[in-house]
């Protein structure tokens, strides 16, 4: 049995890659593209054994050109084709901004419905890795500001195959954030044919005392802080959004009916995060169920640090949310 | 080009100036709001770009794309009726004058972003080459984009895949009021660049329909047989200004003389007569152009403006705006 | 006397170049760049009369470059100068994002504070005129998610030059939204030496039922709701933020202590709006003051149309902000 | 140079190389987190530039840019310090090893986005024109930002606004894992460009301090002459991988081989004995930069953590982090 557990090891990291391939096995208009993503394999390994199973016609290698690689999916997938494009790096979506704000989620509006878009923009998100102020972002905020994109941020192997196949289907433009610090971690394998809608979040621990709301990287850390809390006798609720757009607010409002206590995790900034949206829907159609502030726990509003010591300062903990928890169920 | 073909690339170019000049006066006496790009003068490239095209390819136009959208088929009153904010307009009112779109024909959109359809043009084209379609897709675009990151991106990546596009500068001298000889180091701003994709550049008089036509027909072709992209340089000139009541003041006078009196529809015109072709015949395409934009004029006056309901329609692929669940 | 009054007039468009121009006398150190700025004199005429007065030496036409507009910028103020970049169009802050996200508000904090970027990008936000989806934007919300950017949105023109003055000499770079719907309208010119503090609101009506907060176009907006509901016996305080980092949430909690109803009220879309950012502040440390539900008026969660008709759909208009504000004073 | 300026540079390339030696241990033994990205191969490009600049210009470098900080005078200590995470490191340990920045001395920075400073050194630049200081800017970059937009744009800037820059690429052949030539349009991905801008560019041997030198030291010139800027393609190879643990396993054999052969620093001490530089003159500046690079290490492994409020400080120029008020 050891040994099975040992074969079966199933990782973030492996999730993405299986998720690509099993979209690109059924439907010969996927298409892959971006750096180092072919024979290399991709600079996190998430296109492991794609350029070997589906050649240099289907998985494409480009040059340092955020902007033609964004574009160039958004021209094809125009043209008849799903591709899926890797910007290596979340923080270099800002080269290539004016796709993912004016251009992609704009053309179908603006043409009146003449044009499809359907794309998958990956993107390695956030921190905790040391990698400085340039490569350690989570960006899934400035995804947000903008209309017309879908943003999906799973948090297991499991969902990350699911959603990908969701992603990949879907007929709109989506950015797919996948967390840097997620990808060694491993969980279930899930069976072929698995697909999440994109829009529903998943309950990840039930309570009663308190709702947590986390996304990606949160989500693990909100456990950990539930789990700790559970031994103080809180009993702690978290929800894994999964996807920002659409964002599954039924599912955080029909927690708080129970809970009344809302903290929601965020790695992005504090100032622009999504967490700010999410709280005011539930201070405005929510109001009536809360018996207590609405605390966020977001990274703080400053670039990050280098030194691990200075960045787990600005980016949440589970002290952090322990700490958060623990004044709203005190309150 | 035979005669017939001359004369209906004629007919067309008549037909996008006088829709042009309906739309600069209609802007004039406020029924088109916001703000127009004219082409008038530009018409040589659009149309005879696209007459050398098939209808299964692509087309990527700036904010300045009326000429292309027509050359592509969208109708005066699908044009006029958009710039009217008019629910039978191209884009159902949604888009505007500059983004005139009519992806039936394959002409997938007009951006008002400099440079930003460079990249998508080539995306189109590698999608052609993926799925062996033997379709061919261009970018149009002015002067000024060639100093913009996405024009460099997108050219070395054409080149490096091979890919079967057409960069299209319609070089009109100017960006919006400062010439473009101000901004860039090289006196081609398309054409001198081109070397360092190690692509074909050509500059050719983007006011003589048939040059335009001609060229293109070649660098299609090469595009088809897998050779690659092609870029061109297409020296034109603008009528009016920049946009809106733009009055142009910053143009020398003689400049100005010097191109007005190289109209591409009186270059047009004097290759018909050579040709033989009677001047009734002309003067009959015409009449039937000018009817064609009264008709379209009154038309879209008389058109419905959208219902409400439409700015919240076509975020999403299934037609709607939900943005939560 | 009403000769003298239309000789004064003065405008918003006026008071931007009017602001850049009293800094220019001061410190030779500032000077400009941008498309079409010199002899054209801006595209919003908001470059009127600092070609003639200043030469090509310190006003300066570039290509379009949006990267390198605003990365020489950057190169320019570590070196000694205050450079005012105009980025003709809000929206093509995408173009150059990198800059705004990742180089200019990160680099004094990632080399330990070695260096000072002291310099304004310049920009016509906002809608309301019809230029459809790529030209219509208010996109203060995307520089909000930068920790970093000191960001300015100035409602009156003796704001535009007071906040001006303050932008070009702060040592901290700063975002500088112009609204084009406020471009051509007027008010009293400011006397020389006028200077606001960047991060104080002021309160542009008092009030005692229900605070608006409002910003750039929604302050003449939040006004005339104000004035409406009156006559209906409502009470409106009115907070201009006029920036939005730093925040004056000092201002929007004392004001809350007295209404207890708030209402925010933004032209950028309501995902990822600074409205939920305002709100979540308020909904933790102001969570006692209120007795109602908080309230955001906010662009729809949509592209811009085209058609004006379309546009007043889904931006927030006089009777957006009315209907909310009633519905909280008589909740 | 003189020989003892040649001495001196080499001593410094040697300092350069032990340093980025310890580096790679101390990452492999786990002191240093995060990513190094190591120059081992490159120190001929930064120490023969640098020798070619007054202190006062301005040299932007990219997250392989530890031999750019060094060479502009951050000593081994500052920059393992930084490394390893200590309040000592250049940056406070706030930056890290792609982040060196020795500002006092005009080294203005590493950036970690491929592409971004040229514009910033162009800026530089005119920022010296502006004041008239007579200093130049140089931006360094690898040959795969030779694709990126920003390239683009700076280039063209620099050339019609004839400023006083250089822009270095050090082709290594490679991006991350990617050969160049895969995935670029021309042969020498810097200098074909050049044309397009028509800007001046040169290819050399970047292991070869002396030519380094001597091409930088014309090319500063000329800016500082007013005759704008230059593109210069410094060949070189990296002698470790991309990044990190990187095998670099992609590169074949018998090309590390024949660039290993060619190593700066060998071709630095074969000049130096044939200019009669006495071997023991030679392997005594080895042991003072391996004694440097020693004490450097124990004294950044015994230097303090950086405190948690650092964390929250230099946001703004103020020195804090206040976000509202
Ligand atoms: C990225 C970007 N920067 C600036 C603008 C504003 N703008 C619109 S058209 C234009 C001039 C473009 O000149 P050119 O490319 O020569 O085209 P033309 O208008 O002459 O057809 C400018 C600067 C824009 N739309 N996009
Ligand atoms: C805009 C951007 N895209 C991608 C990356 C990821 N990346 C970091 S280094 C690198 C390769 C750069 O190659 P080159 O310019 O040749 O420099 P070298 O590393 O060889 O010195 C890439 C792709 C990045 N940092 N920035
Ligand atoms: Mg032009
Ligand atoms: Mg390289």
């Amino acid at each position: 049995m050891a040994d099975v557990t040992k074969a079966e090891k199933f990782t973030y990291r492996d999730a993405v890659a299986e998720g690509i391939a099993r979209e690109m096995r059924r439907d010969p208009s996927v298409v892959c593209l971006g750096e180092d993503i072919g024979a290399a394999e991709g600079v996190f390994k998430t296109t492991v054994g794609l350029f070997k199973e589906f050649g240099p016609g289907r998985v494409w290698d480009t040059p340092i050109s955020e902007q033609a690689i964004v574009g160039a999916a958004m021209g094809a997938a125009m043209t008849g084709m799903r591709p899926v494009a890797e910007i290596m790096f979340s923080d270099f979506l800002a080269c290539c901004w004016d796709y993912l704000a004016n251009e992609i989620p704009k053309a179908r509006y603006m043409t009146g419905g003449q044009v499809t878009v359907p794309l998958v923009v990956r993107t390695a998100n956030g921190g905790g890795l040391g990698f400085g102020a340039q490569h350690s972002q989570a960006v899934e905020n400035w995804a947000f500001t903008v209309p017309g994109l879908k943003i999906v941020a799973p948090s297991t192997p499991a969902d990350v195959v699911g959603l990908m196949s969701a992603a990949i289907r879907s007929d709109d433009p989506v950015v797919f954030f996948e967390h840097k610090a997620l990808l060694a971690g491993s969980g279930p394998r899930p069976p072929e044919g698995h697909l999440i809608e994109l829009g529903q979040a998943a309950v990840a621990r039930e309570g009663t005392d308190v709702t947590v709301v986390a996304l990606a990287s949160t989500v693990p850390l909100s456990l950990k802080a539930a789990d700790q809390l559970a031994g103080e006798g809180i009993s702690v609720e978290v929800i894994d959004l999964r996807c920002l757009i659409p964002l599954d607010m039924r599912t955080v409002l029909r927690s708080l009916e129970r809970t009344s206590r809302l903290v929601v995790v965020e790695e992005n900034p504090y100032q622009g995060g999504w967490g700010g949206t999410v709280v005011s829907v539930v201070a405005d159609e929510g109001f009536e169920l809360l018996d207590a502030p609405i605390k966020r726990v977001a990274g703080a509003n400053v670039p990050l640090p280098f030194a691990d010591s200075l960045e787990a300062e600005v980016i949440p903990t589970v002290d952090k949310v322990t700490e958060a928890i623990r004044r709203l169920s005190a309150y | 080009m035979t005669p017939e073909e001359l004369l209906d690339a004629y007919s067309e170019m008549v037909l996008i100036r006088r829709t042009e000049k309906a739309a600069h006066d209609l802007f004039m006496s406020g029924l088109v709001k916001g703000t127009t790009h004219l082409a008038a003068g530009h018409e040589a490239v659009a149309v005879g770009a696209s007459s050398a095209l098939r209808p299964d390819d692509y087309v990527f136009a700036t904010y300045r794309g009326h000429h292309h959208a027509m050359a592509r088929g969208a109708t005066p009153e699908e044009c006029l009726a958009e710039l009217m904010s008019r629910a039978t307009g191209l884009c159902q009112a949604k888009g505007g004058s500059m983004h005139l779109t009519k992806a039936t024909n394959g002409m997938l959109g007009s951006y008002a972003i400099v440079g930003a359809h460079l990249p998508m043009a080539a995306g189109a084209a590698w999608s052609a080459k993926l799925r062996g379609s033997g379709q061919v897709a261009v970018a149009f675009f002015g002067d000024g984009a060639t100093n913009i990151g996405a024009f460099h991106e997108a050219l070395n990546l054409a080149a490096v895949w091979s890919l079967p596009v057409m960069f299209v500068c319609e070089n009109n001298l100017y960006m919006e009021y400062t010439p473009i000889e101000a901004v860039t180091a090289v006196p081609n701003p398309a054409a001198d660049r081109a070397a360092g994709y190690n692509m074909p550049a050509e500059i050719i008089d983007g006011n003589d329909v048939v040059v335009v036509h001609e060229t293109m027909a070649r660098a299609a072709e090469r595009a088809r047989k897998g050779e690659g992209p092609t870029l061109i340089e297409a020296q034109t000139y603008r009528h009016f200004g920049h946009s809106r009541a733009d009055p142009a003041k910053y143009r020398p006078a003689d400049e100005v003389e010097r191109w007005m009196k190289h109209d591409p529809l009186d270059v047009a015109r004097a290759r018909l007569e050579a040709l033989g072709v009677p001047p009734e015949t002309i003067a009959d395409r015409d009449r039937r152009a000018a009817a064609t934009v009264d008709a379209a004029i009154a038309a879209a006056k008389n058109a419905p403006e959208p219902e409400p309901a439409l700015a919240f329609t076509d975020v999403w692929a299934d037609g709607g705006a939900a943005w939560r669940t």
